[in-house]
């Protein structure tokens, strides 16, 4: 296997999927231009053409409604934007329309359509440039949505919801997309719903998604190295959620903490918190809690981030508490040496 | 009789007329248990496109598409079976009136939000770019559409990608109570905005079946031969109440005396009395038309009445493809 | 007091505003046509004058940015949606800038707009025109949401949205229309964020709202009548949500049912669940639960609805069961002799 | 010298050029840490409306603002100090680069997301309409904005109403890296395609601040005059990569040459050689000009830097208005 950045992985799933199905068209704002989305769509036009790969005019709403139409066609369109926010023009189209189509017109059609979202954070993107917006996608029956934190999971996620047969909103986290992992070659597939257990442990079930579950990781092997042991799950799909993977963790350690990068209040950890509580109330033995962004927008000046987002550190501590240890192991614990509002020295802005 | 274009499009109107009508007649019995917007008046637009498109031509539509579905060749019994809920109808019962499907004729689907349906046209129309097929994707739209961002949105994509997509705007004046002029700029034509973002653009009498078949068959010759979509604009007139069984003149948003008017433009009689005055058809052949189709309709009807419900647990089927 | 419907409350409080404070304006499909908004909005034009009271074009996400701009001028625009469905197209307008506006510019700022929307249900609405997505704008930092249910609430909570400095959804359901209650007179307000207990119960915490609770009083009339009582929250603002009541309440009975007219899984019933177990997982009797729509759109047939909503009877047997008591009692309860798909007999369609 | 309106215009104009050329060099010391996005070159259209609209008159804007706030006299430390994330910024960092607002001048707010000012600055006419104030109210937009159908809607919604709307379109030919023809129909012209949508509309050299001025105040003469909105397209270029204070033309969206024509239309050369040319300026007054402008510049950058960032809790204010 080939270590490769996530980014990567998304760009290799986009060309195995082109090259092995003409139906797959790939579309969005800046899809073809030099920076490629972050790097996803690179050399994707000049191997599979203008007509299948393009740019498209600020139409969000639109050029939603033309995926549908599309896909209702054959295709199987892949449409990218570079901030979940921009999206926020297009939920008619994508509830309205694409959730229900299969439903509304009794099963006769299928919308094999994927929807590529990036969630911004740091580097001052602000109020509408970061928005973490997972929990509206996954309250609305018949969309699908991923949340990959690995690369491998980037690939077969997206080559995953390609293939589906139902519109899925495959959500991407900026701070993931220089991070690399091992990759499998080929058509590798990830099933959309299956969670991954990341790390086994007796004490606690954590559940994590997309750049969450990199901070749970650091707080997971940082703890571990203390006497506790956590289940890291990482949900890799919030709708549908794996909720088998999550009960059998919770059943045997009777602990939970669902972690979240979106609003804390209605979120999908909360959905979590609240699904196990009314299953386990009876086996757990400490109450459930959650940890996600704080009610707030994200601000843009670098001090008003650094008291505002989850990081392990504050999921380690949570832990101590949950389950009883002394919390002073923490001081402990390794401290970045990068600023807090950027994914690691690599990053200078300004996007 | 011979069949004519022309007395097809007299048969597909009088069709979509006795249709709506019977309908109309049934709707007070509570049978029909949902929002329902009939077309009588204006079936010439709708008649003339469905008779203008090729069976594998496709189609999309809004709210108002009993016409939009029949005009294309949709399954009768089966659009009458969807409006009485049941699990014969075309969608299975799930969409009612508002949610109408063939497929085996090319009619993709109508929606309920105004304007839904337009970017859908277009995308089936870039399915038809790609694959290099020479069929079109029809888009047919109210008044009120032009107003929704999204259609702006869809001609500017429409005629950079230069697609096979026919707009039909249906311009009867009215969007449910509002007139045009609370809605849009006095002087505002709408073909001409249409053109002003770049497609061509006509307009035509939409109460003129014949003017309208013409006008049709022209576009879709310019679209099959490459030339990119147009958009044509037809005027015409709801006479019946926006959602639901009714006149409604008395109720203040428009006057008799207007209503009236476009009645006089009925196309029927209109296209009628021009086949009868040419000898292209005789009183018998409309008597012979009618009755095939009150029979027509009547069975249909009949079915959709005597057909099953679908069972409660339906209701929580086709949330996802397998 | 006099008796009015909740449709009269509303347009009693529209021209109690509109008539003390000239500010505020009131506009929308339909305002000023012969049905104005399920009689909501009758007259008001008249009254008011067409530049203040008016009907908009089908240009739902503009007309909301209209009405941003309109507030940051000074107005307080009131603008109606006949179905919250349509407003979906303009969720960019609400989230990333009515929302946020005071958040962004610092406080300097404020967006006195109310958003009302209409919840669909019954007679065949279908998928599109029926959608209960409180669970959205409870999501979203900076927006207030409220749904009421009695009349004198209605006008309340309406009033007190137009006089909020911030944007307030106001979701009315389309079967609460024509439903009685006693109206105070004059500029009635109900606070924003405060509950109301509306049955006392030592048993069991119920929460509420909007055309919920009307179900969910009938359930508990019926329990009390066989010894089983309910404290029913009807939470009137779903955000705010009134966390003191709520708790207060918990914490007495040690029991918790959560009802919601949104689809189960992400609703703000969740929220309440989550955040309770989280607080006094200690102090329950027993698991938490709630009580909300199938993860499924509404179908149009008929007998598609009828298993769908949760009614009365549903609250009840889940009630009794979660307080131990034989549900056999339930065959006592009084069935209604009109159709399941309508509000009442008053209701003929068609929409 | 005296301040006439075009030596107000040139001095506006480097007064901008400056502020971006500081702030381009301030960048890559990673002290200004949000996506910034640069006017240079686009001096004309800001100078020329700022000076030209009053002072109790309303503009918004989207994420390049800079200019635009200062062409309208916002407050220039202010602005520096919201870029720098600091407490003394005009949004009091809460909104860096992209959220600007300076309500002494009416300067109401520039926001992130393509065309959501738009309806923003009709609600604003709106709110003059029913007021009967005389303001106009200027939304600043870009070349994409017109791809937003929320901008159709809008700009349907001002003709409707005949608001005292003002539309300034700078079309620099780029969104991001993309062109224009990857976006609109071959043969677009802009301020034509609003024309159809029903408002006055008229197309100028962005590059000629002097032309711009005189445009600008034509139709802000015809709109206080109760004529209604108008719409105006200036042809202009940006100079720097979309977002970040480089050049970028070697990266391949578009070529030094293209890049190489438009800064020969550099605004500021040229209204600063027709100005000496008429004897209305001195190369000393340049002088004094850049001087002022360079200490003035010089102590906001001191003054932002020297400021202190908000505190980390202040992220958890101002979600309510109380
Ligand atoms: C987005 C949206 N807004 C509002 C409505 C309510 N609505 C249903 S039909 C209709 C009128 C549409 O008018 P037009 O497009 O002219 O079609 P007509 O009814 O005249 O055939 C409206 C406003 C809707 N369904 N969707
Ligand atoms: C709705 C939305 N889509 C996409 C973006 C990303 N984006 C930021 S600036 C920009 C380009 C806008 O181009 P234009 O309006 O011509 O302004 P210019 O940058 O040329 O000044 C885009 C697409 C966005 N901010 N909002
Ligand atoms: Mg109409
Ligand atoms: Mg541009």
């Amino acid at each position: 296997m080939a270590i490769k950045t996530f980014a990567q992985a998304i760009n290799e799933a986009l060309s195995i999927a082109m090259e092995q199905d003409s139906s797959v068209i790939c579309y969005g704002l800046g899809t073809d231009d030099p920076k490629g989305i972050f790097g996803t769509t690179l050399g994707l036009q000049e191997k599979f053409g203008p007509e299948r790969v393009f740019d498209m005019p600020t139409s969000e709403n639109a050029m939603t409604g033309i995926g549908v139409g599309a896909a209702l066609y054959g295709l199987r369109p892949v449409m990218s934007h570079q901030r979940l926010d921009f999206a926020l023009l297009s939920m008619d189209q994508l509830v309205n329309n694409a959730a229900k189509w299969h439903f509304m017109f009794g099963g006769r059609r299928t919308v094999p359509l994927t929807v590529r979202m990036i969630l911004g954070r740091g580097w001052g993107q602000g109020p509408t440039h970061s928005q973490n917006l997972q929990a509206w996608f996954a309250h609305i029956p018949g969309l699908k949505v991923v949340m990959p934190a690995m690369a491998d999971d980037a690939k077969g996620l997206l080559l995953s919801s390609i293939y589906d047969g139902n519109p899925v909103i495959y959500l991407e986290h900026r701070w993931l997309h220089n991070l690399k992992g091992e990759v499998p070659a080929g058509d590798y597939r990830v099933p959309i719903g299956k969670a991954r257990t990341l790390r086994e442990g007796a004490d606690i079930t954590i559940t994590a998604m997309s750049y969450m579950t990199i901070e749970a990781l650091r707080a997971c092997d940082f703890l571990a190295g203390h006497g506790i042991t956590c289940d890291l799950i990482d949900l890799r799909s919030v709708r549908p959620i794996d909720w088998d993977t999550i009960r059998a963790s919770v059943r045997r350690t009777g602990r939970l903490l669902a972690l979240d990068t979106g609003f804390t209040t209605g979120s999908v950890a909360g959905e979590i918190v609240a699904r196990m509580s009314t299953e386990y109330w009876g086996l757990l033995k400490a109450a459930p809690d959650r940890l996600a962004m704080p009610d707030y927008p994200e601000a843009t000046s670098p001090t008003l981030t650094e008291n505002y987002h989850i990081r392990a550190e504050h999921v380690a501590a949570k832990v101590a508490k949950m389950v009883g240890a002394k919390s002073d192991v923490l001081e402990l614990m390794p401290q970045r040496n990068h600023p807090h509002d950027v994914p690691g020295d690599w990053f200078t802005g300004p996007f | 009789m011979n069949q004519t274009n022309d007395t097809l499009l007299l048969q597909q109107m009088l069709r979509i007329r006795l249709v709506e009508e019977e309908i109309a007649i049934r709707y007070p019995e509570g049978k029909i248990r949902c929002p329902t917007h009939l077309s009588i008046g204006q079936e010439a637009v709708a008649a003339a496109v469905g008779l203008a498109l090729r069976k594998d031509d496709l189609a999309v539509s809004g709210h108002r598409a009993h016409a939009h579905y029949l005009g294309k060749g949709g399954n009768l019994p089966q659009m009458i079976a969807e409006i009485y809920g049941k699990a014969t109808g075309c969608s299975g019962g799930k969409g009612g009136s508002m949610h109408l499907v063939d497929e085996s004729v090319g009619f993709v689907g109508s929606t309920a939000i105004v304007g839904g349906t337009v970017p859908v046209g277009v995308g089936l129309g870039y399915g038809i770019k790609l694959k290099g097929t020479d069929q079109v994707s029809c888009v047919f739209h109210g008044d009120a559409v032009v107003e929704a961002g999204v259609f702006a949105e869809s001609v500017n994509f429409a005629a950079l990608k230069s697609l096979p997509v026919l707009f039909v705007c249906e311009n009867n004046l009215y969007s449910v109570y509002s007139p045009l002029h609370v809605r849009q700029p006095a002087g505002r034509e709408i073909w001409r905005m249409a053109q002003g973002m770049g497609i061509t653009a006509r307009h035509c009498d939409g109460n003129d079946a014949a003017a309208v078949y013409a006008c049709v068959t022209d576009a879709i010759s310019s679209i099959r031969a490459g030339n990119g979509p147009v958009f044509l604009e037809f005027a015409t007139y709801r006479w019946r109440e926006h959602c639901g069984p009714y006149y409604d003149n008395d109720i203040g948003y428009r006057s008799e005396s207007e209503f009236l008017e476009w009645k006089a433009r009925d196309p029927i009689p209109r296209l009628e009395a021009a086949l009868l005055r040419d000898g292209m058809i005789s009183h018998a052949d409309i008597e012979q038309m009618l009755d095939n189709i009150r029979s027509e309709i009547a069975a249909a009807f009949e079915a959709a009445d005597a057909a099953p419900f679908p069972l409660a647990e339906e209701a929580f089927t086709h949330l996802y493809a397998q």
